[in-house]
C-alpha cells in the first residue's frame, strides 16, 4: 500500500466537482487493502487520480465472494458512478449489467465477461487478462538457477486460468533453465493436491483448493520442504500466507517467490527475508492506462491479454527488493527479451503448449 | 435498651401484585423458641428471608441486639450470627456434605507454603466432630445427591451451626420428615435453645409449636395478627387466629362403603437406576370407596409403588390391573385415560410448569381432548374458564389469578393447584403422594375433606404419606411398608398408631 | 433524599414509552433498536461521517427510500424486492432456531441443515430439467424432508444417547460442509465459478430478471411462503396440542413426562420441525437467492438467525420484523459504503449493537417495573 | 508420522486452553458461545500491541512473542467484559450475547485493523504481520521413537499452555475460588446463601474465559500464519465448546477431546497425502475428527450432565 490513502479518504471530494470521473472499485472480501492483488488495482486508480484530481474513487467490498452476490453488489451501486472496476474472477457476470447500462464503463481484471445472448465483446467493457505464464516463467528460471537442493515447487490456490498460467509458466521456466543453462532441477509435486482446470482437465501441481485457507497452505508448505524443495513459488492468494509461515519456521534455507505484486515486505523474517523475488503482473499501470483512455475519449471495449511486450508482466529486480544473484539477473534479462519478442512462448492454460514443449525451448 | 435480640419494625415487602409483608413488627427474645404461624402465602418465608439477608424490605427497620442494621446479604446476616435453614434447601447436589457446609468459610492450607488450597481433609474431620457434638451424625464425604431429605436437612442445620449462628431460623423444617425424625429434630432444636441460641421456627404443625415454642406470632395475608404465649394458648385458638375460622383436626368421616375392585397390584417389583430392587413382590387391591394408605418411613419404596402404578417408572416384575384391565405396560397417557390421577411428591419438579401461567398448568392433564382442544387445536377460552372455576372452587391464591406465573406462587398454593387439577380428572383411581406436605392446617383440613369426598363418590384412593397422623386420620385400609416389602395390610380400625409405627421401623413382621 | 427522588422520576420519565406492560413485548425491542441506532450514530460520528445520511443511505440501499439515481431497469421497487429475496431464508432460519428453543433445544446447526437440504434439492431437482410446476414444489418438499431428517437425527441422538445437541450440530455442520464439498468437487463442479453448477431456472425459487414495466425484478417466491409459515408456526406453537407439548417439554421435562407427554417423541419432533424450517431456509437460499453452492462455506445465516430469533423474542411475528430490520442493514450496507464511504463492517457493528441492546430487554423491563414501584411510593409519600 | 503428533499437538493445545476458558465460564453457570469472538479479539490486541511496541521502540516484532501473548490475554479478557456485563449485570440472554459478541469481534477487528494500519502506519493493510514463532526440539527426548515427536518442533506457547492448564486445574478443583465457581453453576442459591457473591464469581469466570481464549487466539495466529487478520475466525471457538461438552465440563476429559480433534485432523491430512488420492478426497478425510467424536459420544454421553444452573439468569428472588 502506498500513501496513506485508505479506502474512504478520497470520498470527501465526491460531488465537489461535477466534471470529475466517478470511479468505483468492487473487490473480493479481502478488500483493497489486501496488500496484494486488489490493492494493486486500487493503486492504479489512485495514480490516475493524482493526475486527475477532480476524479473520485469509492471502494466497496463484496463480502461473500459468490459470483451472484458479486454481480448484485455492482448492480446496487452502478447508477452512481461512471466507471466500475472489478478485479477478480467472480465478477465475470457484470456483463449483463453493462448491457443494461450502456452509458457506464466497466474495467474487468482477471476475467473475460460472461456472454450475454451469445455476445462476448462489449463496447463498454474493457476486460484485461495477463499472460501470467510469462511472470511464472521468470519465476521458474529464477528458482531453477538459485536452488541448492535442485528441487523447487509451485503452490497455487484454485486452478483458475490465471493460476494455471502461473503454474505452467513456472514449470516452463524450470524446464527452460534445465535445458538452456544445463541445470538438473526437479519439480516437486505432492500427491493429492493436483488441480483441475476450468475445463475439467487435470493440471497437476500443488493446489490448496482455496485462496483463503492458511492452514492448508502451511501443511502444503511443510510437506514440500520435507520433500526437499528449497524454492517455492507461491501463487495462492491468502492461502499463500500459510506457505510463507511454513517457510519462515523452517530451519533449512528455504525461499519463496512472491506473486502478482512485489511481496518482499511480507518475506521479512527477523533480520532475514525469505522472498527471493516476485513474479508480477503490472496491473496498476494498466488500470491507469485504461482510465486515461476514458478521459482521452480513446476508450475502446474489448478483451485483451497483456504480455511482456507492453511491460505488463515481469519480475522484481529493483535493488533491495530481491535476493537474486547477478548471474541469475542477467540470465533473466536475456529471457525477458526473448519472451518480449516472442521467441519464447511459455505454456499457458489454453495456448496449446505444454511446459515440456513450448516455442523457444 | 430492649431485651429483644431481634427486632423488626414496620416491615413491608411487596411483590408484583401482592404485599407479602404488610407493616409487620416483631420482637424476639434471646434464648427463646419463637414460632411463626400462618396460612400458605401469609408471608412467613418472606419475612424471614428479609431477616437472613435474602431480600431487602421496601420499608421498615431491623434491630439486632439493639443496633439498627440493614441486612444486605446472607453474608452480612452470617456476620450478625443469623443463619437460616430454608424451606427449599440450598445445597449443591454434586458436592459432598463437607463441601456444602464449608462453602463460603473454607479452611485454607498451603501447598509448599505458596499455593493456597481448600483443605478438605481437615474440613471432613471438623464436620465429623461438629456433627457428633450436636448429635447430627453425617458421613462428611457423601454426596448430597445420594442423601435422603432428612439427611439433607441435617446438612442445612450443620451449615448454620458451622457458621456459629446465634439466631437460627428454621423454615418448615419438619414438612419433609417422618414422625421419628421430627421428634429427633425438635429435640435438637430444644437442645440448641438450651445452649443459649435463639430459634425462629416456621411450621404449619401446631402440636410442634405447642411442644417446643415459647411464643408464637400469627401472620395472615401479610399482616401480623397477634403474638401469643404458647403455654397459655390452646391449639384451637392458634388455629382459629391463623385461618380466621374454626378448624377441626379430626376429619369427619362416614364409614367406608367398599365397591368393586378398582386397582389390583400383583407381585410388583421395581428396580432403581442402580438395579437395586426398591420394591419387592408387593401385592394389594383397592376398591371403589376405599382409601388405601401406605405408611412407611421415607425411602422405603412407597413412592416407587405409586410411580410404577402411574407409569413413571417401569415395573420390573408383577402386574397392575385397573378396573380389570392389565395396564402394566401402558403408557402414562393411556393410564391417565384409563383412570388414574396422580399428585406427585415433588410438586416443582414433576407437578408443575413453573414458567407457565396458572390456567395452562391447571389444564395440563386435559389439554389434548375436548373441550380443551378439538382436532389438535387448543381453545384458550376453555382454559381460562376452567382455570377461573378451579381457583374459586379450591381457593387457590395468587397475585394475578389465572395469569399468574406459577413460579411466583407460594408452595402451599402450588400444591392446591395440582390437587385441583387432579381431582377434576374424576379418575376412578386417585393417587396422592404427600398431599399435605408444606400446606397450612386450614388447607390440610380442606384436602382431607376433599379426599374423603372423593372416596364417598366411589373413587379408589391410594394415599402415600410420611405423616402417621394423617394416615390414621384418613385411611380406611393401611399397608405398612418397610424395605420395599409390605409388612402388614389391615383396616385402619384394627391398627393402633403404635403398631403401625413398629411395622414401619421393621420391628414387627406379619 | 429528595434529590434521589428526582433522579427516580427523571429516569422514569425517560422510560415512559415502555411503561405500559401490555405493550412491552413491542415497545421494548423498538426502544432497544432506537438506543442502538443512537449508539451506532455515535460510532459513525467518531468516524467523522454524518450518521443521519449514513442511515438514510442504508435504507435507500435496501429499497425503503428512493435513491438519487437508478441504473437501467432498476428502481426502488427492484431494490425492495431484492431485500425480500435476501430476507426470506433469514426468516426461515430464525424460525428454525425459535422452534428448537421452545423445546429447550439449541439448534446451532441451522447452517448445516441448510446446506444439506440445499445440496440435495440442487442435485435432485436443480439439474433435472423438470417442469417449473413440478420442480419448484419438489424443491420445497426436499428442503422440508432433508432438513427435517437431519434435525430429527440431532433430536434422536439427544434423546437416545443423551448427546448434547450443540455438539451434534457443530459436528454435523463440519461433516456436511466437507462431504458436500467432496461431492460438489467430484460431480457437480462448475469449473469456472468453482461452485456447484448453476441450477435450471425452472427449479429456482426466485424468479430472476422478470421484466415488467421496463424493470428487471427478482421475485422471491419463498417470501410469501415464509410469511405464511411464520403465521402457521405461531398458530402451531400457541394454539395446538403439538405446540403445547413441545413447549411443555422445553419448560420442564420431568413434568412433561408426568403429564403423559412423550418427551422423546417431542424432542425429535421439535428438531424435525426446526430442521424442516432450516431446510426451507436452505432451499430458498441456495436455490432462490444464489442458484449455486459454494463448497466448504457455511452460510452466516445459520448463526445470525440465533440472534435474530432472540431479537424477535422467539415469537414468529416478531421474527418477521427482526429479520426485516437485520436484512435492511445487511442489504443496504453496500450502498451505504459506496455513498457515505463507511465500510461495510460498520453495518455489522450496527447489527451487533441492535442485538446487544435488545439482549438487555429483560433488564429494561425489570428496571421499568422497579422504577414504577418507586414512583408509586413517591406519589404515596407526597400525598 | 511425526507430523501427525507435531501438528496435532500444536492445534490441540490452543484449542484445549480455550476450552478450559469455556469450562470456567460454563461451570460458573454462564453459557459461553463467545469464545470465538474472544480468541479473535485477543489475537487482535496481541498483534496490535506487538506491532505498536515494535514501531515505538524500533525493535523487531519477532522479539515480541511473549509480549503479544500477554496482551492477547489482556485483550481477550477486556473483550469478555462485554459478555460478563451483559449476562450478569444486565441479565441478558447469554446465548444472544455470545452470538453478538462473535459478530462484533469479527466486524470490529477487521475494521480497526485497516483503520489503525492507515492511521498509525500510513498504509491501509488488513493484517498485522508478526514474526514467526521459533520452535524448539528437546534433543535427547526427541529421539525416542513415536513419543519423541512430542518434543520435536515445539512452539514455546505449548509449554506455556501446559503450565497454565495445570494451574487452571488446580484453581478450579483445589481452591476456594474454584469451589465457589463450580457451586455457582450448580446451585447459585446455595452460594448466595453461603454469603458468596455469585455475580462476582461469574464475572471473574467469564473474564478468565476471555483471558484464556485470547491466549489461544494468539497461539493460532502464530501457528497458522504468523499474522493477525480476519482469517483467525475459523470456527475454532465452537470446536472448543464441542470439546468441553464432550469432556463433560471436566478438564482432563476435555484434554482428551482436544487431542482427539488435533490428531484426527492432522491424521486425516496425513492419510490423504499418504494414499495419494485426488485432492477432492481430502475433504472426506477432513470429517474424521467430527465423525469420530459423534461415534465416541454415542458410547460416552449417557452420563453427561451440564452444570445444572447453566444459562439460567440468577435472580435471588426466583424460587
Ligand atoms: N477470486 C479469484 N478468482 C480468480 N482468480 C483469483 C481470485 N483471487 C485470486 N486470484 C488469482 O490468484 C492469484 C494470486 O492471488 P492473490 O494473492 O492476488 O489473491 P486475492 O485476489 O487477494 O484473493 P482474495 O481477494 O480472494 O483473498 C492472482 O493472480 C489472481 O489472478
Ligand atoms: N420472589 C417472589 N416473587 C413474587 N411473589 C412472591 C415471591 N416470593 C413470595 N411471593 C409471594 O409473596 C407471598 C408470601 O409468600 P411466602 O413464601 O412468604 O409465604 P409463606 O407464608 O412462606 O407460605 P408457605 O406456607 O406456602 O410457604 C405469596 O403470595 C407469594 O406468592
Ligand atoms: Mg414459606
Ligand atoms: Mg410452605
Amino acid at each position: 500500500a502506498c500513501g496513506s490513502d485508505s479506502a474512504n479518504d478520497n470520498e470527501a471530494d465526491a460531488g465537489a466537482d461535477e466534471e470529475g470521473l466517478k470511479i468505483a472499485i468492487i473487490t473480493s472480501p479481502s478488500g483493497v487493502d489486501d496488500g496484494n492483488f486488489n490493492e494493486d488495482n486500487y493503486n492504479g486508480i489512485l495514480q490516475f487520480i493524482e493526475n486527475h484530481p477532480d476524479a473520485t474513487v469509492k471502494a466497496v467490498r463484496e463480502e461473500s465472494g459468490d459470483p451472484a452476490a458479486a454481480v448484485q453488489a455492482v448492480a446496487d451501486i452502478v447508477a452512481d458512478y461512471d466507471v466500475i472496476i472489478t478485479p477478480g474472477f467472480q465478477f465475470a457476470g457484470v456483463s449483463s449489467i453493462a448491457v443494461e447500462n450502456p452509458d457506464k464503463m466497466f474495467i474487468l481484471n482477471d476475467s473475460e465477461p460472461a456472454p450475454v445472448d451469445g455476445q462476448t465483446d462489449f463496447d463498454n467493457i474493457y476486460a484485461m487478462n495477463f499472460a501470467e505464464q510469462e511472470s511464472g516463467f521468470f519465476a521458474g528460471i529464477a528458482a531453477a538457477l538459485e536452488t541448492k537442493t535442485n528441487k523447487v515447487a509451485v503452490v497455487n490456490g484454485i486452478a483458475y486460468p490465471s493460476n494455471v498460467n502461473y503454474q505452467f509458466g513456472f514449470e516452463s521456466g524450470v524446464n527452460y533453465a534445465n535445458k538452456v543453462y544445463g541445470k538438473d532441477v526437479e519439480l516437486v509435486e505432492l500427491s493429492g493436491y493436483a488441480g483441475t482446470d476450468v475445463t475439467g482437465e487435470d493440471v497437476g501441481g500443488n493446489y490448496a483448493g482455496s485462496f483463503a485457507d492458511e492452514p492448508t497452505g502451511k501443511v502444503i508448505g511443510n510437506a514440500l520442504i520435507k520433500e526437499g524443495a528449497d524454492i517455492i513459488f507461491v501463487a495462492a492468494g491468502g492461502t499463500g500466507n500459510g506457505v510463507f509461515t511454513a517457510v519462515k519456521e523452517a530451519k533449512d534455507d528455504v525461499k519463496v517467490i512472491g506473486v502478482d505484486v512485489d511481496q518482499y515486505d511480507e518475506g521479512a523474517n527477523g533480520s532475514e527475508n525469505i522472498v527471493l523475488t516476485s513474479g508480477v503482473k503490472f496491473m496498476a499501470m494498466n488500470i491507469e492506462r485504461a482510465l486515461n483512455s476514458i478521459v482521452d475519449g480513446t476508450f475502446e471495449g474489448g478483451n485483451v491479454v497483456l504480455h511482456a511486450d507492453t511491460d505488463s508482466t515481469g519480475y522484481i529486480k529493483e535493488e533491495g527488493r530481491h535476493q537474486l544473484s547477478d548471474d541469475t539477473l542477467s540470465k533473466l534479462d536475456e529471457a525477458y527479451e526473448l519472451v518480449k519478442d516472442g521467441t519464447v512462448v511459455p505454456a499457458s492454460n489454453f495456448n496449446e503448449h505444454s511446459p515440456e514443449d513450448f516455442p523457444g525451448l | 435498651m430492649s431485651d429483644y435480640i431481634v427486632e423488626m419494625k414496620h416491615i413491608t415487602k411487596r411483590f408484583p401484585g401482592i404485599v407479602a409483608n404488610d407493616d409487620v413488627s416483631l420482637g424476639i427474645k434471646k434464648g427463646e423458641i419463637f414460632a411463626l404461624l400462618g396460612e400458605n402465602g401469609a408471608g412467613k418465608s418472606t419475612l424471614m428471608s428479609i431477616l437472613s439477608g435474602m431480600y431487602e424490605p421496601d420499608e421498615g427497620e431491623i434491630y439486632i441486639r439493639g443496633e439498627k442494621v440493614q441486612i444486605k446479604s446472607p453474608n452480612h446476616a452470617a456476620n450478625l450470627n443469623i443463619g437460616m435453614v430454608h424451606q427449599h434447601f440450598k445445597l449443591v447436589d454434586d458436592y459432598t456434605i463437607t463441601e456444602n457446609i464449608i462453602l463460603g468459610m473454607e479452611p485454607i492450607s498451603k501447598f509448599a507454603g505458596l499455593f493456597p488450597y481448600v483443605n478438605i481433609r481437615n474440613a471432613n474431620r471438623t464436620i465429623e466432630e461438629l456433627s457428633k457434638s450436636f448429635g447430627l451424625e453425617v458421613d462428611p464425604k457423601k454426596k448430597i445427591a445420594d442423601l435422603t431429605v432428612s439427611m439433607q436437612q441435617r446438612v442445612e442445620i450443620l451449615k448454620v451451626l458451622y457458621r456459629e449462628a446465634e439466631i437460627l431460623i428454621f423454615d418448615e423444617p419438619t414438612a419433609v420428615l417422618t414422625p421419628q425424625e421430627i421428634d429427633f429434630l425438635l429435640g435438637i432444636i430444644e437442645g440448641l435453645r438450651n445452649s443459649g441460641k435463639t430459634i425462629i421456627l416456621i411450621t404449619h404443625k401446631l402440636e410442634e409449636i405447642k411442644k417446643v415454642a415459647d411464643r408464637c406470632a400469627v401472620l395472615n395475608k401479610g399482616k401480623l395478627v397477634d403474638v401469643l404465649d404458647v403455654k397459655t394458648t390452646s391449639i384451637n385458638l392458634m388455629a382459629q387466629l391463623m385461618v380466621g375460622r374454626e378448624v377441626s383436626f379430626e376429619s369427619e368421616k362416614a364409614p367406608a362403603q367398599f365397591k368393586e375392585e378398582v386397582l389390583k397390584v400383583e407381585h410388583l417389583t421395581v428396580k432403581n437406576e442402580d438395579g437395586f430392587e426398591v420394591v419387592q413382590d408387593v401385592s394389594f387391591t383397592i376398591h371403589g370407596g376405599e382409601i388405601f394408605a401406605i405408611a412407611g418411613v421415607a425411602d422405603n419404596g412407597q413412592v416407587e409403588i405409586a410411580d410404577a402404578i402411574a407409569g413413571l417408572t417401569k415395573a420390573s416384575g408383577g402386574k397392575i390391573f385397573l378396573n380389570g384391565k392389565d395396564i402394566t405396560h401402558d403408557s402414562i397417557r393411556n393410564r391417565t385415560e384409563t383412570g388414574i390421577s396422580y399428585i406427585p411428591e415433588d410438586r416443582q419438579r414433576y407437578g408443575l410448569f413453573l414458567d407457565f401461567d396458572l390456567s395452562t398448568n391447571l389444564g395440563a392433564k386435559q389439554y389434548y381432548k375436548e373441550p380443551f382442544s378439538n382436532k389438535g387445536i387448543l381453545k384458550s377460552l376453555e382454559f381460562e374458564q376452567f382455570g377461573s372455576r378451579l381457583i374459586d372452587k379450591y381457593d387457590i391464591r395468587s397475585g394475578q389469578g389465572i395469569h399468574t406465573q406459577v413460579r411466583s406462587m407460594s408452595g402451599g398454593n402450588q400444591q392446591k393447584a395440582i390437587i385441583a387439577r387432579e381431582i377434576e380428572l374424576q379418575s376412578p383411581l386417585m393417587i396422592f403422594v404427600q398431599p399435605t406436605r408444606g400446606v397450612d392446617i386450614g388447607a390440610i383440613e380442606n384436602i382431607h375433606n376433599m379426599i374423603i369426598q372423593q372416596r364417598d363418590q366411589g373413587k379408589a384412593i391410594l394415599l402415600v404419606s410420611l405423616e402417621l397422623d394423617e394416615i390414621m386420620n384418613v385411611a380406611d385400609t393401611i399397608g405398612v411398608i418397610y424395605n420395599g416389602r409390605l409388612q402388614k395390610v389391615a383396616s385402619s380400625e384394627s391398627l393402633t398408631t403404635n403398631e403401625v409405627g413398629e411395622y414401619m421401623m421393621g420391628a414387627r413382621h406379619e | 433524599m429528595s434529590k434521589n427522588k428526582k433522579k427516580v422520576s427523571l429516569s422514569y420519565r425517560l422510560l415512559w414509552p415502555i411503561r405500559n406492560e401490555k405493550w412491552q413485548p413491542i415497545t421494548i425491542p423498538v426502544f432497544s433498536i432506537l438506543i442502538s441506532f443512537i449508539a451506532a450514530a455515535i460510532v459513525i460520528l467518531l468516524l467523522g461521517k454524518n450518521p443521519i445520511i449514513a442511515f438514510y443511505n442504508l435504507f435507500q440501499g435496501a429499497g425503503i427510500f428512493p435513491k438519487a439515481s437508478y441504473a437501467g431497469y432498476k428502481s426502488m421497487l427492484t431494490d425492495f424486492l431484492s431485500l425480500l429475496n435476501a430476507m426470506t431464508p433469514l426468516i426461515f432460519a430464525s424460525l428454525a432456531v425459535a422452534v428448537a428453543l421452545k423445546a429447550g433445544l439449541f439448534n446451532i446447526g441451522v447452517s448445516g441443515q441448510m446446506l444439506v437440504s440445499g445440496f440435495l434439492a440442487t442435485i435432485i431437482v436443480g439439474y433435472s430439467g423438470l417442469d417449473a410446476f413440478i420442480a419448484k414444489p419438489l424443491v420445497l418438499m426436499i428442503g422440508i424432508v432433508a432438513g427435517g431428517l437431519m434435525g430429527g437425527l440431532v433430536g434422536w441422538l439427544k434423546y437416545k444417547f443423551n448427546i448434547h445437541e450443540v455438539v451434534t450440530t457443530i459436528m454435523l455442520n463440519y461433516i456436511a460442509q466437507y462431504v458436500i464439498s467432496f461431492f460438489i468437487h467430484m460431480y457437480y463442479i462448475d469449473p469456472v465459478s468453482r461452485q456447484s453448477k448453476y441450477i435450471t431456472e425452472a427449479a429456482r425459487l426466485t424468479l430472476v430478471d422478470v421484466e415488467l414495466a421496463n424493470l428487471k425484478m427478482d421475485i422471491s417466491l419463498g417470501f410469501i411462503l415464509a410469511i405464511a409459515i411464520a403465521i402457521f408456526i405461531k398458530f402451531l406453537m400457541d394454539k395446538t396440542v403439538v405446540g403445547y407439548e413441545i413447549k411443555a417439554v422445553g419448560s420442564n421435562r420431568n413434568a412433561a413426562k408426568y403429564t403423559g407427554i412423550k418427551v422423546g417423541k417431542n424432542t425429535v419432533l421439535a428438531m424435525v420441525i426446526s430442521g424442516s424450517l432450516a431446510g426451507l431456509a436452505g432451499v430458498t437460499y441456495y436455490l432462490g437467492y444464489f442458484a449455486s453452492i459454494q463448497p466448504k462455506v457455511l452460510s452466516n445465516i445459520g448463526f445470525d438467525s440465533i440472534a435474530v430469533a432472540l431479537l424477535g423474542n422467539t415469537h414468529p411475528i416478531g421474527i418477521i420484523f427482526s429479520s426485516f430490520l437485520v436484512s435492511i442493514i445487511d442489504e443496504g450496507s453496500t450502498y451505504m459504503s459506496s455513498q457515505a464511504g463507511i465500510r461495510q463492517e460498520i453495518a455489522s457493528v450496527i447489527i451487533g449493537l441492535i442485538l446487544l441492546f435488545s439482549a438487555c430487554g429483560a433488564y429494561l423491563k425489570h428496571k421499568v417495573s422497579s422504577l414504577k414501584e418507586k414512583e408509586v411510593e413517591r406519589k404515596d409519600s407526597e400525598s | 508420522m511425526d507430523t501427525i503428533i507435531i501438528d496435532g499437538l500444536s492445534f490441540a493445545l490452543p484449542l484445549f486452553i480455550m476450552a478450559i476458558g469455556g469450562i470456567y465460564s460454563e461451570k460458573s453457570g454462564i453459557t459461553n458461545l463467545a469464545l470465538e469472538g474472544f480468541q479473535g479479539f485477543g489475537a487482535f490486541i496481541g498483534a496490535l500491541s506487538a506491532v505498536l511496541i515494535a514501531n515505538a521502540y524500533g525493535t523487531d516484532v519477532e522479539n515480541l512473542f511473549y509480549v503479544a501473548l500477554l496482551f492477547a490475554m489482556i485483550g481477550g479478557m477486556g473483550f469478555s467484559v462485554i459478555h460478563a456485563v451483559l449476562s450478569i449485570k444486565f441479565k441478558a440472554n447469554q446465548v444472544i450475547s455470545g452470538v453478538v459478541i462473535n459478530i462484533l469481534a469479527l466486524a470490529l477487528t477487521t475494521f480497526l485493523t485497516t483503520q489503525i494500519n492507515a492511521l498509525v502506519f500510513g498504509a491501509a493493510s488488513d493484517k498485522f504481520r508478526l514474526g514467526v514463532s521459533e520452535r524448539f526440539t528437546i534433543e535427547g527426548l526427541a529421539d525416542i521413537p513415536v513419543i519423541g515427536a512430542v518434543f520435536t518442533d515445539v512452539y514455546p506457547f505449548q509449554v506455556i499452555i501446559i503450565v497454565i492448564a495445570i494451574f487452571a486445574w488446580y484453581v478450579l478443583y483445589k481452591t476456594r475460588f474454584g469451589l465457589h465457581l463450580r457451586a455457582s453453576g450448580e446451585n447459585p442459591h446455595s452460594v448466595d446463601a453461603a454469603g458468596v457473591d455469585v455475580a462476582k464469581i461469574r464475572f471473574s469466570a467469564v473474564l478468565i474465559s476471555g483471558l484464556l481464549s485470547g491466549l489461544a487466539g494468539m497461539c493460532f495466529a502464530y501457528s497458522i500464519s504468523a499474522q493477525f487478520s480476519s482469517s483467525i475466525y475459523m470456527g475454532y471457538g465452537f470446536l472448543a465448546i464441542a470439546a468441553l461438552i464432550f469432556g463433560n465440563w471436566k478438564i482432563l476429559p476435555t484434554l482428551a477431546a482436544c487431542l482427539l480433534f488435533g490428531f484426527a485432523k492432522s491424521g486425516g491430512t496425513f492419510i490423504s497425502q499418504a494414499l495419494a488420492l485426488p485432492s477432492s478426497f481430502t475433504d472426506l478425510f477432513m470429517i474424521l475428527p467430527y465423525v469420530l467424536t459423534l461415534l465416541l459420544l454415542i458410547f460416552f454421553s449417557k452420563s453427561n450432565q451440564a452444570p445444572r444452573a447453566l444459562g439460567e439468569i440468577y435472580d435471588k428472588g426466583k424460587r
